[in-house]
């Protein structure tokens, strides 16, 4: 297996080893903007899905972003149609896509957790499931994906209901991700993908908040050192596979990923500042790949 | 119109001042033509990122004028310095790199599909907001119709872009009165919506969010049918960030980028949103 | 009291809110490349030295350093001649700065602690100490500034060696930092003070690290919205004082540090870009709260 | 020499090419005069991080030529361009500004110092190496002290500034063979040890790693004391970050930027430090 050619995840086939950070490219909507060259010349090797929560959300009210050197926070707010306006509209639509498709999800608890993976994974169109768990429990209040208990205890009462691999999105906001990533193995998690965006709150001069919403999460360049350490951390604490994504501008950065121990890299906030990022980031690391050895991600 | 998938380089052919505004120009290559209304997302291709700071992210400029020739498209944008991505663009000279996607977002649509019994358009623009309008005039006098256009400023310093109106019916508001009526231009739009001719108007909006929520209401108490080109932050301008979120009226938000620039009038609920648009 | 002007970091006079972080302007040396223009014109109304231990530490192998875009990954290992070094040949010379003295303490047992506070705390010298719990707990492995319990434990042994002003440094890489605040508080630390570096490793394209540590920590602009979240998070939390720090490079993140609750600013690795940024920012501050009402800090 | 506080705007009076390294000069008003061996912490005043990303942090970089005459001193830098900060200063143009902090470090020794014995300087540089060097020969030559140059290239690509040396006794080696002996520097520098030669000798090197060593390993064999200018990766220059750290024979390191460059070869451990100085 070669870190830039054809390799598996968990089972699901992919071309190259670059896929989509959730939420941060549209296939339906980059379609209608760039036609079917989306289609033809897709640049991810599977589409993970913005997140789908149970009910529709509209999201945080604006604004939404804040730029920063080599970063920018957000604070979308997860807008969604909800479980059913997405298997009704979109899902048919992303089915259209020539890659293997992974949806991910997220619920307050344990109970909407629980029909919403079973719905979605009942569905032949869907390939895998990513687990959004930087939410919080309704019931205890504490954020699932911050507490290796809450973690497992949610993991453990997914996991019989589908066969398909489950991926579990950690949270970079905790002391020892790795210690949340072995309770999700243990639990039954098919894989991991970090790091997911780190709090952050824009203020004015006055200390205001910029964003509608307060606060949000910091994405881009200046997070890849960051996601690094913790891909390291919980490659190395881990069997299962790794998606390994933050920051991630340039093969080099893809490169250093898989030698971190990522199966797979994901490209998220680059996508913003050019469609076809992930085209030229997978370019440039099989053009690394021929210079220095570059070692293989895990399968 | 649809755009090319990923980033390409045009090279900048001119940058020149336009009273408070700079009008950048630049040879598209593959491009196709635009269509009045749209924007792209633009960056420089080298030096973006001044002094280590931002921009990190492209910047949404309407196309203002845009002239398909020998060696592509020719796409004009005015441009206001409001902050370092701003800044970055106005220094750009001639040879250099112009980093650009789109063209994006929907366009405007005929004053005929605004108002069945639209007589000719009515463009109101307001300083930076005049971009969008200058192309939207040439189109529709291309197409042989009726077009009258109301441009107002704040002061001298917050001007320009009028030479993109050449040859076009011009009625000019100025608050500080260096200019046309001295008040808002607005006050020109109440006068030209009086009596009957409100039935057969189509009006077309771009401008800071004071001047547009003016414009809403003037248009929604007279029932005159109107689209506004609005602004908002913006990430990608392809629809994968929905950093661009307005307020529908209909609860929720739009996409700007996407489902917009270019609004009916009658679906957002303000144009007054925190953190969008020029002062 | 203004926010550019004198202010009192619980009983310790300023004459204003800029003092330096910790471990990123070294006094002595800059004497040594700038000569008395550092008296003259010391840039920080107060002086907080680099991390001291009971003995001395020659810190990490190289290399210490790498870049990011608008940030830096730093691995130097807290190299310091140890108490009984810097008490006989630092101090003094720190003593003739022309501002209060405030001593960065660090141990890795309470053991260790308490005679290292109660040494430093001793000595006239001395206006306050800034205890960094940043490290591991030889009993319990636990990092203790990552563990509420570690962190108000180890206060509660150390509050009754001194009446100085105690400032707790913080760690950002937990995920509620005012949890930890509040601990100090109650435990009876006069102030804390936040963020520390975050965790990160600078990896070259085959994995390898690129730090001869093998990873460090993430300072500069880069980090200044996780600053300011956490600044906001913690001041809304505690009522002692906060320190805020990460990522200050102009007047208008003071300002925003300010306005979030802090009621002190420490310039860190700005510094590095220019040995009197310090002051720049000052005055920035300055004309800043000339133009918006900049609110102030809290004393 | 002790440097002012802060930094200062130095504004580029030349940028001119030597051979496959760039010579860039600056008018430094308010500075003092550097001592051989002294380095500076340079960034462009503008476009200082190119892209959104690096460069971040000043860079360090050995005076090579240093004049006083009326508006200042008259400052020139050797410099290969081999990463986004010395690229971006090799674009520099005359009348931009050159954001300097300096003179720091500790300079070269009197040969006397060095070895009472002396009878004059040996200065052994390898590519760009010779930066240092050519300010020393200089001051030592104004002094009236005898100095011999060995300066050694890889290849074409990697070599230039021998104009720095105009006017001294120069022998060069390139491993290519393109100039002078086909080899190394320090097989010239062995030559020039044999025999009683060495009790006289006093030597000051600057060079990649590789060579730095060699010339420690000879030096300590032939008992001649030496002096070798060094590279680090530096945050601050002023010994505020401790992230130069230079492994130390008596144990520990030493921050090369206030107990260096210039360092005893007696000193180190090794020349060859991960990460530091130059292929
Ligand atoms: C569809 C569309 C079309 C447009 N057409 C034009 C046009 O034709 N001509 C034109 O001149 N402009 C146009 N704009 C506006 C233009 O995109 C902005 O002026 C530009 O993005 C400003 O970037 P900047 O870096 O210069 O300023 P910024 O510093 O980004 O400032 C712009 C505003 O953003 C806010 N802001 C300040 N700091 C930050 C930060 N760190 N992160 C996020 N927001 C911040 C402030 O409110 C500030 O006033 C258009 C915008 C859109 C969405
Ligand atoms: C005292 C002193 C004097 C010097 N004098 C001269 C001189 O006279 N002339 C001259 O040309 N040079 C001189 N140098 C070296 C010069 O400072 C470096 O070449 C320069 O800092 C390189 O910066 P860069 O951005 O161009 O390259 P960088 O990208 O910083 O690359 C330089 C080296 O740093 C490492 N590196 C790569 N990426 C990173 C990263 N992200 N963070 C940290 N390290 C990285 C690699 O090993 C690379 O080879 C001197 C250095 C010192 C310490
Ligand atoms: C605008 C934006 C929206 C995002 N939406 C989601 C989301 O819906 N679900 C999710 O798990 N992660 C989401 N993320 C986090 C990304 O998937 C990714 O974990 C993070 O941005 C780090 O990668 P990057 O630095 O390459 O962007 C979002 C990130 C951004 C910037
Ligand atoms: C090179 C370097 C050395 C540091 N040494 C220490 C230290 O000894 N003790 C400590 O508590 N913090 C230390 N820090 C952390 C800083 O005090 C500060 O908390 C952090 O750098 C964030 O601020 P900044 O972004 O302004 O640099 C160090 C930071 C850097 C960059
Ligand atoms: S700007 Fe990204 S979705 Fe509109
Ligand atoms: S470079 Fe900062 S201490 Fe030497």
């Amino acid at each position: 297996m070669s870190d830039a050619g054809p390799t598996t995840l968990c089972g699901i086939e992919l071309q190259h080893p670059i896929i989509n950070a959730s939420g941060t490219f549209d296939a339906i909507a980059a379609r209608l903007a760039f036609g079917d060259a989306v289609i033809d010349r897709f640049p991810f090797s599977a589409y993970v899905s913005k997140t789908i929560t149970p009910a529709p959300r509209v999201g945080n009210p604006p604004p939404r972003l804040w730029e920063e050197p080599a970063a920018m926070v957000n604070s979308i707010g997860l807008p969604n149609k909800g479980l059913d306006g997405f298997l009704g509209s979109d899902l048919p639509v992303l089915a259209e896509l020539p890659v293997p498709l992974i949806v991910s999800v997220m619920a307050t608890s344990v109970e909407q957790f629980a029909p919403l993976v079973e719905a979605v994974a009942a569905r032949d169109e869907v390939a895998g499931l990513e687990l959004n768990v930087s939410c919080p429990n309704v019931h205890s209040g504490l954020i699932v994906g911050e507490e290796p208990g809450e973690t497992s205890a949610l993991i453990e009462r997914l996991r019989p209901l589908t066969a398909k691999p489950l991926i579990v999105k950690l949270t970079p906001n905790v002391a020892d991700p790795a210690a949340i990533a072995i309770a999700a193995e243990q639990a039954g998690a098919d894989a991991v993908s970090l790091i997911n965006t780190i709090k952050a709150a824009p203020l004015l001069a006055d200390g205001r908040p910029w964003l509608g919403a307060g606060s949000g999460g910091l994405s881009g360049p200046a997070v890849r050192t960051i996601a690094l350490k913790q891909v390291a951390d919980v490659a190395a604490a881990v069997e299962i596979p790794v998606v390994g994504m933050g920051g991630i501008e340039r093969g080099s950065d893809a490169a250093a990923l898989l030698g971190a121990g990522a199966t797979v890299v994901a490209v998220g906030t680059a996508s913003f500042r050019d469609p076809l990022a992930a085209e030229r980031i997978r370019g440039e690391l099989e053009a690394l790949r021929r210079e220095v050895a570059v070692p293989a991600g895990r399968p | 119109m649809i755009a090319p998938f990923g980033r390409r380089r045009a090279s900048v052919v001119e940058n020149a001042t336009s009273g408070g505004y700079r009008i950048i120009t630049a040879l598209d290559a593959e491009g196709p033509v635009p269509a009045a209304g749209q924007f792209y997302m633009l960056a420089t291709e080298h030096g973006w990122s001044g002094d280590g700071e931002r921009p990190f992210l492209p910047r949404a400029f309407s196309v203002a004028e845009a002239t398909s020739g020998s060696g592509g498209v020719r796409l004009s944008f005015l441009l206001e310095d409001v902050g370092p991505g701003t800044h970055r663009l106005a220094d750009l000279v001639e040879g250099e790199g112009l980093v650009l996607t789109g063209p994006l977002g929907r366009p405007f649509s005929m004053p005929r599909e605004l108002n069945p019994d639209a007589a000719g358009a009515i463009l109101v623009g307001g300083g930076i907001g005049l971009a969008p309008l200058a192309i939207w005039r040439r189109t529709l006098a291309e197409q042989g119709i009726a077009e009258r256009s109301l441009l107002g400023f704040r002061d001298r310093e917050h001007s320009g872009g009028l030479e993109l109106f050449r040859c076009s019916e011009v009625r000019l508001a100025s608050e500080d009165g260096h200019a046309g009526h001295r008040g808002y231009v607005t006050d020109l739009l109440e006068l030209m919506l009086t009596g009957d001719s409100a039935a057969t108007a189509a009006v077309y909006a771009c401008g800071p969010p004071a001047m547009l929520e003016a414009v809403r209401a003037l248009c929604e108490a007279r029932e005159v049918a109107a689209e506004l080109a609005m602004e908002s932050p913006m990430a990608c301008g392809f629809g994968a960030c929905f950093g661009c979120a307005m307020p529908l009226r209909s609860g929720g938000y739009l996409r700007l980028c996407v489902d917009g620039p270019v609004v009916r009038a009658a679906d957002v609920e303000t144009a007054l949103v925190e953190g969008a648009g020029h002062r």
